[in-house]
C-alpha cells in the first residue's frame, strides 16, 4: 500500500523542466516561487514580476534589500542585467497580451473542465485574486500547482470547482506531488507520475475523471 | 515652464474632503505616499472611497503598517476599490462586520480603468473575469469570436502618488517597482498630490526620461 | 463701405489672449501655429504637440536642426526646460482625457451648431484627419481659426456644414479676421469685432444665424 | 538575459510575407525605420497591409520620399490604415484610381487599437468619431449619458520599429519624438524587428528608463 505524503519540492522540480531558454515565466507567491530554484543548468528563463519588473532576480542578502524593489508578494528580490521596469498597464499589458509564455499559480480547487479557484472562501477568507485572474486568462500556458491532497485526505482535483472560479476553461496543465496531467476533453490526462506512486493509485485517489495517456510514464 | 506649489503633508490632507474618491499609488506599499497618507490620519477624514491594488500590508504582531493600512486602521474609508486584501486582516474584518464595502477589481482591469479614466476613454474590454464572479451586472461582448468584459473608467477627486523625482514643473521620475499605479494614477484624478523623495530644478531630468509629464502634478510633497 | 481684406495675423493676436499661464495649447498646422507668437509677455502657456511632446519651442537656427526633434507637421522645432517627449498612445491620452486647455485649429468650414469640417473634400481633397477628431473632441475648450471668407467671397461659417464632419458640436470658440464669436444655443454670437468691420457688416456677412452679444464690443 | 539575433535590413526584409499587415513606426519620417523600408522595396514584396500614422511625406520636386513613402511608392501596399496621407500625393491617387484601399482612423483611435491589440483588450471606448464618418459600421454605446465608439484591436504580422538605443537582448529607448508610434507597435505584431541606430551590451540601459522591455523584440537591424 503506498501512503500519501506531500511533497513540494518534486511539483517545483517538474514545472521547471517544461521551460525553454527565452521563455517569459509568472511565478506565483508560495509553492510556484520554489520553481525558480530547479530551471536546468543552460536554461535560462526571464521571470516576469506583475508588479513592474521583467528580469526578477534572486533575493539580495540580509541587509541589502532594496525597499524600492520588491516582487508581487512584497518580498525584496534583485533585478539581472537586461532586466528592467515597467508600470501596472505595462505590465498586465504584457499578461494579457499573451506575451507571458507560463504562468504558475497555486490553486484552492482545479477541475477537469480547466477551471480554477483561489481567490475567495465565501464567508472565510477573501484574499482577492490580485493579479492571477489576468494571468490565468492571459498567460499562453497556465500551471495549476498544487499537492494532490488536502490534509483532510480530499482531492484538490475536481470534476468541478465549488469555489468562485478565478478563470474558466484557462488551465492547461496541472502538476501535483504525485503526476503530471493536462486538461484535454474534459478530463484530466495522466502524462507522467512519480514514484512511489502508480497510475492505478493516481486514478484511484483523485476526485475527478483520469485518463491515462497511451504514452504516460514515470518521471525522474 | 511653470512650477507647481510645494507644500505640507498636512496641506497635501487638507485637500482631501470627506466623501472623496481618492487614489492612492503603491503595490503592497511599495511605491506609496506614506507621508501624506500619515497626514490624512491625522485629518481625520472620512467617508472616503479608496482606489489603490491593495490595502496595504497590517501585521500587529510584526509592528507592520503600509500603504493604505493606517487609513483602513482609522476606519476612514467607506468603500475600497482594489485587487487584494490578503496582506490586511483588518480590511476583510471591516468587510465581513459590513463597517466598510469592499470591491474586487482583477489588479490588470484596476490598471486599466484607472488609465481609461486619464486618457478619456469609457472603457474597455478586457477577457479578464469572464465566466466569473466578475461578470456580475457587467456588458459582454463578443468579438471575433472572444468574449469580453466591458469595464468602465475609474476616475478620482484626488490622487496621492510617490515618485522617486520630482522637478518643480512636475514632471516624475519613479523608481524600480515603486512605480507600480503611481503614473496611472496621476492621470486619472481631479487634483494630483506627489510625494517626491527628491525635488529637483526644471530641467534637470531628461525629457526623453520623463515617466509623468508635468501637466498632470497640481502639488509636491517632499517625502520625510 | 467696408472692404473684407485677409488679416491673419489679427486672427492669432486675439486667440493669444485667450491663455493663462499654465494653460496647455495644441496649435493645429498654419495659421493656428502663427498663434505662439502673440502671447502676450509674462503668460507661460504650454505648447503640446500630438506626435509626442509637451514644452515646444520655437524652430531652431538653421543648421542646428535635430531630425529627430519635429512638431505634429513635421517641421523642426526645439524643446523648452521642463518639457518631455511621449509616445502617440499617452500624446493622445493627454489630448482625449482633457488634460488639453484649448485646441486651435484651422477649418474648411464650421457653423453655428459648433460641428467643424477640416479633414476631407470628397472626391477632390482626402489629407485625412490626423490628430484633429481626437483635439476637437477632447479638448476642454475648442477654437476655430478662420479667415472669415472664402477668396470667392462666401461665408466659412455655416449654418450647416455640408462637408464630412471632424467632429460635432464641440466648438466653443471661432475667432476670424472680423470678430470673435462663441457658439451658443445654435447660434454664433458676436463677443467683439475688429475695426474697420461693424456687427452690422458682421451680421450681413456671415451666411450663418449671428447674434450680437449685449457687451460686445471692439477687441483693440 | 536572452540575446536576439543581429540581422540586416535585407534578412529582415525577407520576414515580410506577400499580405502580410505591416506596422510601421515612425510620424512623418520621424522615427521611421528607413534601412528596412528601403530593403523590402528591394525585396519587392507586395499586397501588403500598412498600419501607419501616416504614409510619409513625399515631394518629387524637393526630392524628399520618407517614412513608408517609397513602399506606397513601388505599390507594395494593398490596404494602408493610416490617420493622415495629406503629404504624400501619390496616396491620394493610388486611392482614387482604386490602386489601392486608403482607410482613414483618428490618430489617438489608431494609437489605441494598436495598444489593444498588444495589450490582450479587445478593444477601447472612445468619444473620437461620434457624429462623424468614422462611426459608419462600428457599434456605438452609451455611457453615464456620453455615446462612445467601440473600436477594435489592431494587430499585425510583423512590425518594423526604429529606436534610438537597442540592447543585444532587446530592451529599447527611443529619442524625442521619433518615439511616437514605435513603443505601441512593439507589442502588437507576430514578430518584431527594430532598427535600431545604436546597439548596446545588455546591461548597458538603466532598467528603469527602457521604454521598450526586451521580450517584445525578436530581431535587431543595425541602422545605416
Amino acid at each position: 500500500m503506498i501512503e500519501y505524503v506531500e511533497n513540494k519540492e518534486i511539483i517545483a522540480r517538474r514545472i521547471a523542466r517544461f521551460f525553454a531558454s527565452g521563455d517569459v515565466v509568472n511565478l506565483g507567491i508560495g509553492l510556484p516561487t520554489m520553481v525558480g530554484n530547479f530551471v536546468p543548468e543552460g536554461v535560462t528563463v526571464i521571470l516576469q514580476s506583475e508588479n513592474g519588473m521583467m528580469g526578477l532576480g534572486p533575493a539580495p542578502e540580509k541587509g541589502k534589500e532594496d525597499p524600492m524593489l520588491v516582487n508581487a508578494g512584497g518580498m525584496p528580490v534583485s533585478i539581472l542585467p537586461g532586466g528592467c521596469f515597467f508600470d501596472s498597464a505595462m505590465s498586465f499589458g504584457i499578461i494579457r497580451g499573451g506575451h507571458v509564455d507560463y504562468t504558475v499559480l497555486g490553486v484552492l480547487e482545479v477541475d477537469q473542465d480547466g477551471n480554477l479557484a483561489n481567490y475567495k472562501i465565501p464567508g472565510k477568507m477573501v484574499p482577492g485574486m490580485g493579479g492571477a485572474m489576468d494571468l490565468v486568462a492571459g498567460s499562453k500556458k497556465v500551471i495549476a500547482a498544487t499537492t494532490h491532497l488536502e490534509k483532510s485526505g480530499s482531492s484538490k482535483l475536481k470534476h468541478r470547482c465549488s469555489l468562485p472560479l478565478t478563470a474558466a476553461h484557462e488551465v492547461d496543465i496541472v502538476v501535483t506531488d504525485v503526476g503530471y496531467f493536462t486538461v484535454k476533453d474534459g478530463k484530466f490526462r495522466l502524462e507522467e507520475y512519480f514514484a512511489p506512486y502508480t497510475p492505478e493509485w493516481i486514478v484511484e485517489h483523485t476526485g475527478a475523471d483520469v485518463v491515462v495517456a497511451p504514452g504516460c510514464k514515470e518521471f525522474k | 515652464m511653470i512650477q507647481k506649489p510645494i507644500i505640507s503633508a498636512a496641506e497635501a490632507a487638507a485637500k482631501i474632503k470627506p466623501g472623496d474618491v481618492v487614489h492612492v499609488g503603491g503595490f503592497l506599499g511599495c511605491g506609496s505616499p506614506d507621508a501624506i497618507i500619515a497626514a490624512i490620519v491625522s485629518a481625520g477624514v472620512d467617508g472616503l472611497t479608496l482606489v489603490c491594488n491593495d490595502t496595504g500590508i497590517y501585521n500587529e504582531a510584526k509592528g507592520v503598517s503600509n500603504g493604505p493600512a493606517p487609513l483602513v486602521q482609522a476606519k476612514a474609508f467607506k468603500t475600497m476599490i482594489v485587487s487584494h486584501i490578503g496582506t490586511n486582516p483588518e480590511t476583510q474584518r471591516q468587510m465581513n462586520s459590513g463597517e466598510s464595502e469592499v470591491v474586487l477589481v482583477p489588479q490588470g482591469t484596476l490598471a486599466e480603468r484607472i488609465r481609461a479614466a486619464g486618457n478619456g476613454l469609457g472603457g474597455v474590454l478586457t477577457p479578464t473575469g469572464v465566466g466569473t464572479e466578475v461578470e456580475e451586472g457587467k456588458r459582454k461582448l463578443t468579438l471575433k469570436g472572444k468574449d469580453y468584459l466591458l469595464e468602465e473608467a475609474l476616475s478620482g477627486d484626488v490622487a496621492i502618488i510617490k515618485a522617486k523625482k520630482a522637478d518643480k514643473a512636475g514632471n516624475l521620475v519613479y523608481a524600480k517597482t515603486a512605480r507600480n499605479f503611481n503614473p496611472l494614477m496621476a492621470t486619472a484624478c481631479g487634483t494630483v498630490i506627489v510625494e517626491a523623495e527628491e525635488i529637483v530644478e526644471v530641467g534637470a531630468i531628461d525629457p526623453d526620461q520623463v515617466h509623468t509629464p508635468s501637466i498632470f502634478v497640481d502639488f509636491i510633497v517632499q517625502a520625510e
